[in-house]
């Protein structure tokens, strides 16, 4: 290959320098970027950007898993919402979140911090691993709107679009930065050796338990139960949009755990995010296989948006601890995940509590899931993984639940009944999804 | 023999084919009309335009019934569909000449039920 | 961190290049690329191949809007007419356009050049920020595939197939390589000092005004107005897949305008590449937001398919100025740009032209927008803004007016009244979208 | 420019090493990574994963495309059928099929080897073009799940999901794996001189020719051909996804196609990589316009759904030669693959053999075209590209047919006629993929 | 009391209703069909093959109406309806022998307006 | 004159049609519907609730016809749609009054045709 035979002559001419990745030397001289470190200060942040835009992407993904797993009356609804968490979210978190939830080296180990308003947007001195603030901010985010959004799916067909904003901009600027802080900022449970590499605990279970509040507070849409408390079906209204969300939803978590590393250059980095990448795919397909075969198992047939929901609990399942297990373990894990979402799921029919399209069993728990996993088959210790998947749920759950009942209390959080059963995109947007097709429910 | 056409509210079927089912009536044909009556519409905006919709979604439910059989199929119609509001919808019934059954070629009586 | 010590290291060995970005020596020895060119030229050429695909991405997007926008008897075609604007608009933009958009330091500060057909593939010295004519092509045709596509909107529901691949080639192969050399191609308009980053007015409103050209020459559909010439609503088929469109074009607007900086290595290059994709997102949320809380003001509900317009419209609005302008005022822009849609699209409606998607609001008003912006926002001197501004949207207008014109008397320019009313699909081509489905158009 | 003279100044400093890509040194020090070296790994190898990324996004193209041209009461099915290849083809490729592709040195030349089970974790030690087993994986399993997945356009409508999984199971660990260790695991073919750069053959052929034995084995669908014989129209459920999933497919070519350089860092690979891009679209345009045109001289009226077709048949003619032509050669094999489709979907509907969305037209014939053409325009070596264009095929056929055989013995590989008549949706899965909607053939 | 039914061609509805609510007819059930006549059909492609189509579509709106009100009725929906163009379409009348509303189990002449 | 309504099996309408055209009838309009009748529905399962689905899938043929042309109709009705199995279907007959075709406002005999 004329290329080796290049980078070698490269190399002598530079000294062949001998060089490995992680040899020690004490002296630093940060004020004097190298053009490597330049190089790598490029590769880093401009990689770091495409791993962000892969992860806006996934807003795509989710706005057709939730409409298309919703019935057509309410599309128009859901679409709007999941456009506007990701529109009031960029704002509010530039304005506040990012300050709560990096507060900087002052508040190390601490439960709450503030850096101030806004982001900067002052270059650091060039080095590889050295994030610019705006590249960082841009990829934290995109991962405030996912938590944002994820609740959408579960408030879905009855919540009023007004207090839905609201509960919106409190998670992105208040909720999720300050649990997030604990964790990614620096704080306490960074402290206690918590691990959450790419955010199943910080964004999923945030979302999902949030989900399970709104779900809570709402309660269920009418016709859900009958009468004598049994679940009915209130079925898709298109599984290709839906089954279309979750490839997009795959594909942006690409970006979401190898991502999630925040440095690429050097071969440490690179080796990191390519196990991520793999074990991530491993997952998906295993939580897809595991929900697929179990529903076939359960229901005797196997079941689509069991398995798409399967396949995105795999993803959530990996996210804590994509870095630290191999390859076998990360299709366990996916496996489980895949389990763990068909059983969530009919508990909440058990339990009476409606959550249209899975949020909190796909991201509630399978992103404790996650957190566990990584002490059972990422070597990490349990107790801080435990301390850590239980109180960052335990505080989305509770705070989000709050934030729901005040709405409630104070601006009324559920449409009519007449308004429900006309459907959202009448009656709040007076606006129909799908303006010609005849759509009809009859039974 | 009769027909009996029923304009309901979408929502109520359930209700309608509960009651029908207690009313022992099990075969009937179901399709979906817009409906325009005494209930107001509703507005439509769509980028800025205002629209009125006085066509609103109805379901009809089409059933074949002996002479007998019309009291009773009527009585639990309105029981499942009733809900004392504007837009509960109508009942229309006409005189049926003949019913045959594709499969048999049974005719009348027999063919109905 | 490894990492930071192993590049210190790297540094040090290397001779503690003392550096910093803008340095400047006077000899260059541009026959010799080092190892660091030769990186350099990999990443900028790679990276901007990236931002390519991510622009060719918005054709799907604007594919979903354009279709989603329309009612479904017309899917076939708009879509359609989407594939063959990039199709033809990449071979003829190939055969003659890029030719004529990049004639050369010959023709600088011109208007009108021509450095011959096709496109070169000799590879340049190697070297941070010089770009392989093949990568700059490819940037360059999804850009001019963009201002092809955003005509098939405005002119949705009553065109002929065969005058609009006429147009679309015309505009691909001439009209919009002819402008764009003023500003990019080392033009007049570039001499001048008119800025414009991306092109607001270089892509955007070159389609944006042609669409304008082309609703006039082809006048509304029939039932757009009615007797007395009140506008009435003829609804979207399909508000998911213009929602999905939208999305799509949000996440290939990161090729769009952060691929416009053309180079990435360099902690210079990097920076604005940074700070251009934060403003770029800020902008998109601004401009939904904006919509969003407008329709809610004036038409008493929040309505989607004008935020959809108004996030496409904040990013149209930043194309022009995204390097130049603050994270504040990139929210700005947005919104404002969010206001100016709701508002260009009553104005059309007063106006009775029909432009089914809000082509001209979105593209056309909301690039000049950008392009004022440039230096209200920006600091750019507002004289060449102005100009640009105003001389980039009259070439396109009237060069198109001309050509829609023409097609009309040669061909016939719009389908028959029963054409128009059975629908393009099965006129034009004998196909339906959406086969077995029911759709009934009552009123 | 700023960024010139830095680079200028970096190459100066660093001793104004004048060297071009391709000096040949004789000493190599493999054991000591240069800082760039371990750049041109990270660039390489982070590159090849966004590759993959981009391929993985293919299988949303292809679950789009197989749907939407497909009736609406199969919809389930084959967007399921899709994920599980995905899901089943990621993990039987991890656990078998890479150990056969690949089975190393040792078995140079051959015709089979395993290098053992699963994928390994070790990292190379650092240089430009070296690849991590990892990054090397994750790209090869997305082409072995574009192969599988190309097969369930053939068999859709009529095949048993249990069925489908063994097969899907089989062609991703055991048939493809084996001839694509002929040509990319160092096999026969490789030595014989054949070329395939992206796989032509070696993916798309593969795929296409077991969908046409799957097609055989099957019989056409229910309704498909009349008494007489004649072919009758089973239409499009939806042109609108159908559409989208050629503009996804169309995106996520410039990962199968440009990807496959594998090595991205150096000049040589940059410049390679921008030609195979450019070489991509035109092709791609080029079988769009070939197919649109062909089909209104033809049939009087230009057909959506053959364009279609015709741009994914560009792309699959250009992928074994993408590298090696011009970009004149490769606009001419895009418009003859365009041709070629076209004339092969007539082709089966006379030898009266249904291949719902033409799968065996677009990745068979115009797959054995691209070999061909790699000849014919790309300067190869007519008798190894006439061998490799043969066999693979051959190979895919006989071994597929057996498979689909076997099956059929076994377990019955097609569902009942009233099965088939009622939807694969509701008797295979009890679910529908538009609950609500009035879906209604009449005819 | 009359049942009038009348095929029309989508596109001329809005025309209908118009004329409908000049003649005060104001109540209505609309649906919609594909209609097979005189009007010849057309042909679509789908890859190559040609099929003729000859089911198009169709509105169909249904009035109950008292027996005075079926001459006007007719003579609106007329007005709305014709072009004088094969395809037009074609009205039905049958006899109604109840009519009941379901809100408030009204019969007759008070339940049909 | 009569109108002939026919319940079918959705897949049985082209046999239908060719059947009609043999027997000189090409006038017809066709809709769809839901029937209910003997025929067993599925069950439908989504997310792990499974649920009965007994309203299945019809289309609807309505002809309307002199009355001489009403046995006809029927035999070719039968002979297209009868499959020998429990959800063949029904035709249900009932008198018009009368018949208009909008186009001339040609009346009765001669507007059926
Ligand atoms: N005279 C009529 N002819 C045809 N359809 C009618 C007639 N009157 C009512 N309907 C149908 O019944 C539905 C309910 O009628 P409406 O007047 O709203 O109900 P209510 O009797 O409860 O006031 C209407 O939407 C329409 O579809
Ligand atoms: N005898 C009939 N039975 C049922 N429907 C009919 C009959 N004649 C006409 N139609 C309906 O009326 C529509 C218009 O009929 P057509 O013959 O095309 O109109 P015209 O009377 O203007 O020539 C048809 O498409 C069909 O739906
Ligand atoms: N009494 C009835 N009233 C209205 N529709 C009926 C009646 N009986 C049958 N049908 C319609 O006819 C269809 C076929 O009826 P079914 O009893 O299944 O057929 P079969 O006569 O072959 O046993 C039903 O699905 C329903 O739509």
């Amino acid at each position: 290959m004329k290329r080796t035979i290049f980078y070698s002559a490269v190399c002598l001419l530079f000294g062949a320098t001998i060089l490995y990745d992680g040899i020690l030397y004490a002296e630093e001289s940060k004020s004097a970027p190298s053009a490597t470190d330049i190089i790598a200060y490029s590769l880093d942040n401009i990689i770091l950007f495409i791993s962000a835009v892969l992860v806006f992407f996934m807003q795509a993904g989710f706005a057709m898993v939730e409409s298309g797993l919703n019935s057509s009356k309410n599309t128009v609804n859901i679409l709007f919402k999941n456009l506007m968490d990701v529109s009031f979210g960029v704002i509010f978190f530039w304005f506040i979140g990012y300050g709560l939830m990096y507060p900087g080296g002052a508040f190390e180990g601490g439960w709450f911090g503030f850096a101030g308003f806004m982001v900067g947007n002052e270059a650091p001195v060039a080095a590889g691993g050295t994030l610019h603030p705006q590249a960082d901010f841009l990829f934290q985010a995109a991962f405030a709107a996912t938590a944002a959004t994820i609740v959408s799916g579960a408030v879905a067909g009855r919540m009023k679009f007004s207090g839905y904003l609201i509960y919106s901009i409190i998670l992105t600027a208040l909720i999720y930065p300050i649990s997030g802080m604990w964790k990614w900022g620096g704080g306490w449970l960074n402290a206690l050796g918590f691990h959450d590499f790419a955010g199943s605990l910080v964004v999923h279970a945030v979302g999902g338990f949030a989900g399970l509040a709104g779900a809570l507070v709402l309660g269920p849409r009418i016709g859900k139960f009958d009468a004598e408390g049994k679940p009915k079906i209130m079925p898709a209204h298109s599984l290709s949009l839906a089954s279309l969300g979750v490839f997009i939803l795959w594909v942006g978590w690409y970006g979401f755990n190898p991502g999630s590393q925040l440095a690429f250059a050097g071969s440490d980095n690179t080796n990191a995010v390519l196990l991520i990448a793999v074990n991530t795919t491993l997952a998906a397909a295993g939580g897809a296989a595991g929900a697929m075969m179990l529903t076939w198992t359960l229901f005797k047939k196997p079941e689509l948006s069991m398995a798409l929901n399967g396949a995105l609990a795999g993803l959530v399942g990996i996210t804590a601890n994509c870095d630290t297990v191999s390859n076998g373990s990360a299709l366990a894990i996916g496996l489980i995940a895949g389990f763990i979402v068909v059983f969530g799921i009919k508990m909440l029919d058990k339990l009476k509590i409606d959550d249209p399209v899975g949020a909190f069993p796909v991201h509630g728990l399978a992103g404790v899931w996650g957190g566990i996993a990584a002490a059972i088959f990422g070597g990490k210790d349990f107790m801080p993984q435990i301390i850590g998947s239980v109180v960052i749920p335990i505080w989305a759950f509770i705070s989000m639940f709050l934030v729901f009942y005040l709405i409630d209390k104070i601006l009324g959080i559920r449409v009519s009944r007449e308004e429900e059963l006309k459907g959202l995109d009448i009656t709040e947007h007076g606006e129909e999804a799908y303006s010609g097709f005849q759509i009809f429910t009859v039974e | 023999m009769k027909l009996i056409k029923a304009v309901i509210q979408p929502h109520k079927l359930t209700d309608v084919k509960e009651a029908l089912k207690e009313a022992k009536v099990t075969k009937m044909t179901v399709s979906n009309a817009l409906g325009c009556g005494q209930q107001a519409g509703y507005s439509e905006t769509y980028r800025g335009v205002v629209h009125e919709v006085n066509l609103l979604k109805k379901t009809v439910i089409e059933i074949a019934v002996n002479d007998d059989f019309v009291q009773p199929t009527v009585e639990a119609i309105i029981k499942g569909a009733n809900t004392g509001n504007i837009g509960d919808g109508k009942i229309f019934i006409s005189t049926l000449d003949e019913v045959i059954r594709i499969r048999t070629s049974e005719k009348g009586k027999e063919a109905i039920g």
